[in-house]
């Protein structure tokens, strides 16, 4: 018990507390085992605070937006509007209409590659990834890099995962118009270097786009102090619903945006000859919005911005380091990304040598506990480490000590098993 | 860890054909051959065949994968093995349709296969388990690719 | 009370029953006015059996899908593809593969234009649409008119507000690709007669593209019957949740077409030089779909279905009629499209001569009541009828005769008021 | 129906504007003039401006609209008429705060104005009451369209 206090005294988080805002860790899994949810790079859990919000909108306010003169109508536009403000706040955006909802990270990407990409990248223009990113920030640019004739370059990993910034430095010459990278891996979990990278972009004149998928989560976002351009990432990640996510642009890029979606809120007048577009950022979002999305995205930055976000990073360095430490000592585990817990998020890639990560996976769920296994939407990640799949524990505010040790139990088994 | 559930994936035939694969190597002398792959869980299969009369003479596979999937491609060799390509074709489809149904197969010869029907409980499993099956498609009906998705 | 009960029994619906299942009715306005909502056209309330569906997603069930080994994961995904082929059972789509999920009928539509038409339309190809459609159906043709050259033809409404289909017999030429045509108008609420447009679209050798949004919450659609090639409607029009929609497409339209969005899930294999696509239904589905809001339209639909299609439409068709009998015998009213209740759905479009729509919608707010008012996104059935705007009432399942009368009621007040 | 709310919204000296427009019509010999339009409610202002030595001289609109742009339009003719554009120009502004604030404004001469700050309340509606005031900055600023959204 003593142990134990002194040990919860140095977060500064009640997380007994915080679990009990998220019902599903009461559930149990297959035979009675008490669920350890260690997929939050995935996708992380959602605390009644939010889905209550959601439910009340239905329950209470239900409507279409914009344009009721209803009272309904009225509150709903309210709610969806205080939650665009209330997102901008959590990132610090200059101003809430520079924030456009989308259905996520994937979306607002590819808002980028075809809204700004096509109206401003031309054949020969030069666009720089990374090794390191998600699909959903290769596949866009691949699609333009066929149908416009731009060139598409990857900055290389090294051999723990983090980006080759020397070989960045050539790679950002001055024909490149933009460097979209994530701010942190979701498959390695080692977190970019972004003023490194925005500084070689500002030099060549380049725009900046950051994935923040992984990274809102996790560590605290000023978007203004990042001095980028643009910003994406899902509310799904960090305790909001399915849905909805997030494109945030500076204004003079949005101007030049064409939206890539023509229908009702987004035209200021149609005619059967002609339309005019509305304002920002309503000319980027077409159609009924993801009302009861939007709110409960608003509803979980609150829930963040409570907790504090520097707290749930110091507990999920905290977390990782002693995760890290324990599954060293595992003789055949072998561990990818760096191991200093303060150069990445809590998302530890691993494998077993001569088992499959499918199979650690499949062991690990019989006793509850739910890691990932496959590529991870990363394959050049994977190419580059030389393995089909690595198995991937990535932590949250709410998960403990106490589910690591379950964790590096369960690895004990599972190489037992398969010997 | 839990037994019973997780015991009737992999039931103790299925991590010995595992542990020991039956046919595992290369042909020098294959008529057909085949490549699959299952490329969201990474595993991978490289198939030879030596066709004699419409025999399935000779079968070797190499690759990576997951215990399933190297216990049913093992499996799959070790059945389609001297028999007439028809009678193979007849296995992918028994095969097929025990991944549906969860049933074991009345096809003669599929005993040790017939483990493998606990994977149609974990819908997950299923493409490891059938990848070396398509691949076996492919390579018979002259095809070099196949990928399960 | 006789007179009361012998009307309920002419219909096969108990409407008492079913108002409770909508806890959002319950709701008072401004001091202690029961809601009567009558803004249905453009979004409909939410039982709580949706509700609970999705709540019980995030309590309970709550991952990522695709490709997970664990329990959470395997249960999302099978909870996310059974609302597929519930939505595919009651459209009766041939296979439920065919049904992509987008966010709403606005995407739905711009997918087609994007993912098909660009890929089949070329300069000079010609794309009727109608006068009557909604401005989701009007402005991604205009973006792919003026991008790629095709032509834009609009078939005219009569004065009552249906098709003129002379007219239309002579715009459906033979370089005609695609009729794109709403099934009911939003702003008039007729019916439009589909099997006579696709006879004409067929005997042109052109694909019809069928915008659902207000017919598939009120009238049985039946998408093999129909004999069209693509058909999109939205969750939250038919009791589902917001930003969660459908487009149905022929699978010889659908493997023809490029996905429109890169990303996560939507392909086989990334490597730095190329990547390769899913199959279909996955490869229109880039990223992280919107689990619990396909949860959610499959509750929906169940729901519709237990209550029975048919009964709805009765139901509808009933309470329109008298409601257009007795706002008749208002002398100032005017009520734009067909008077005959089998002719349109249960939307009411009308004015009152010499007050301001806007100026009836409030007042019939302050009194609990909710209606549209504005152009309906719909602005060129605006400039036909030369309107600037109408008031709309629209009806569901839940309304009641009452709350007709408290319409008409509140109308006559709204007369004296402004005199 | 109910009262209160709906009063402070519709009182009697907006309503009295409405019925009787002040300034309602056309000018022969206008200076500048300008067009503005909400289109998503259908309000509409055609606004006409004779200027004398930066002096207001007279100023008339015609359009159509619900009760609150119309007063709105009636009210603001009225206050800047005779007033040099530096005033107007006050106008405009203090209008835009107090739709902000819901406050009535300190201005001299506001007084029927003040009577609209009950819109404040009702945000669906903001639009309809700036509408002339955004329509007479247009005219001033020598543009010929405004659009309130
Ligand atoms: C006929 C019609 N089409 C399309 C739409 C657009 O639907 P959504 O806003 O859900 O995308 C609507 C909604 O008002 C509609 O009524
Ligand atoms: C780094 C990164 N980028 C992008 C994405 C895509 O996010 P979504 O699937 O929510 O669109 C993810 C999600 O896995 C991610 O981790």
């Amino acid at each position: 018990m003593a142990t134990n206090k002194s040990q919860s005294m140095t977060y500064s988080l009640d997380i007994e507390k915080i679990r009990r805002d998220f019902p599903i860790l009461r559930r149990e899994i297959s035979d009675g085992k008490p669920l350890v949810y260690l997929d939050n790079a995935a996708t992380s859990q959602t605390p009644v605070q939010v889905i209550a919000d959601i439910t009340r909108f239905y329950r209470d306010h239900n409507a279409n937006i914009h344009r009721g003169v209803h009272t309904l109508s009225i509150e709903a536009t309210e709610l969806h509007e205080s939650a665009r403000r209330k997102i901008a706040r959590f990132f610090n955006a200059p101003t809430s209409d520079e924030c456009i909802f989308t259905s996520g990270t994937t979306e607002s990407i590819n808002l980028v590659a075809h809204a700004w990409g096509r109206q401003h990248l031309k054949k020969g223009d030069r666009v720089v990834i990374t090794e390191i990113e998600h699909h959903s920030n290769i596949v866009p640019w691949q699609i333009l890099r066929d149908e416009v004739g731009i060139e598409l370059k990857y900055i290389p990993m090294l051999s723990d995962g983090t980006l080759d910034m020397d070989y960045a430095s050539d790679l950002i010459t001055t024909n490149t118009k933009l460097v979209a990278v994530t701010a942190m891996s979701n498959a390695l979990g080692n977190i970019t270097e972004i003023s490194a990278v925005v500084d070689l972009a500002k030099k060549a004149g380049a725009l900046v786009l950051l994935d923040g998928a992984q990274s809102a989560p996790h560590l605290k976002t000023d978007i203004q102090q990042l001095d980028i351009d643009f910003f994406a990432c899902s509310a799904h990640k960090m305790l909001g619903p399915t849905g909805i996510g997030l494109l945030w642009a500076k204004m003079e890029h949005l101007t030049t945006m064409k939206p890539l979606m023509g229908g009702g809120d987004m035209i200021l007048t149609v005619s059967m000859e002609n339309s005019t577009w509305a304002d920002i950022p309503a000319k980027f979002e077409a159609g009924t919005p993801n009302i009861a999305g939007a709110i409960g995205f608003g509803a979980a930055c609150d829930y963040l911005t409570n907790v504090g976000m520097e707290n749930i990073r110091n507990h999920e360095m905290q977390i990782t380091q002693y995760a890290i430490d324990k599954l060293q000592r595992i003789e055949r585990v072998r561990i990818f990304g760096p191991l200093d817990s303060k150069k990445r998020g809590g998302v530890i890639s691993f494998n077993i040598e001569g088992i499959h990560p499918h199979d650690v996976g499949q062991v690990l769920d019989s006793d509850g506990i739910a890691i990932r296994t496959g590529h991870h939407c990363a394959q050049p990640i994977m190419s580059a480490l030389n393995v089909p799949a690595t198995a991937r524990a990535s932590f949250y505010l709410y998960n403990t000590e106490k589910e690591v040790d379950k964790l590096t139990e369960a690895l004990n088994t599972v190489i037992e098993y398969f010997g | 860890m839990s037994g019973t559930l997780l015991d009737e994936l992999y039931k103790e035939i299925i991590l010995d054909h595992y542990r020991q694969p039956r046919n595992k190597g290369e042909l020098v002398n294959s008529t057909c051959s085949a490549n699959g792959a299952n490329p969201l869980c990474g595993d991978e299969i490289q198939l030879q065949v030596t066709l004699v009369d419409n025999v399935i003479e000779q079968i070797a596979f190499t690759g990576a994968g997951c215990s399933i999937s190297q216990a049913a491609s093992s499996m799959m060799t070790e059945f389609v093995q001297g028999r007439p390509i028809s009678e193979a074709l007849v296995g992918v489809l028994s095969f097929q349709e025990m991944m549906t149904s969860g049933v074991p197969s009345e096809v003669d010869g599929f005993d040790d296969i017939d483990a493998l029907m606990g994977v149609a409980k974990f819908p997950a499993r299923v493409k490891c388990a059938s990848l070396s099956w398509k691949t076996l498609e492919q390579a018979l009906d002259g095809n070099s690719t196949a990928t399960t998705e």
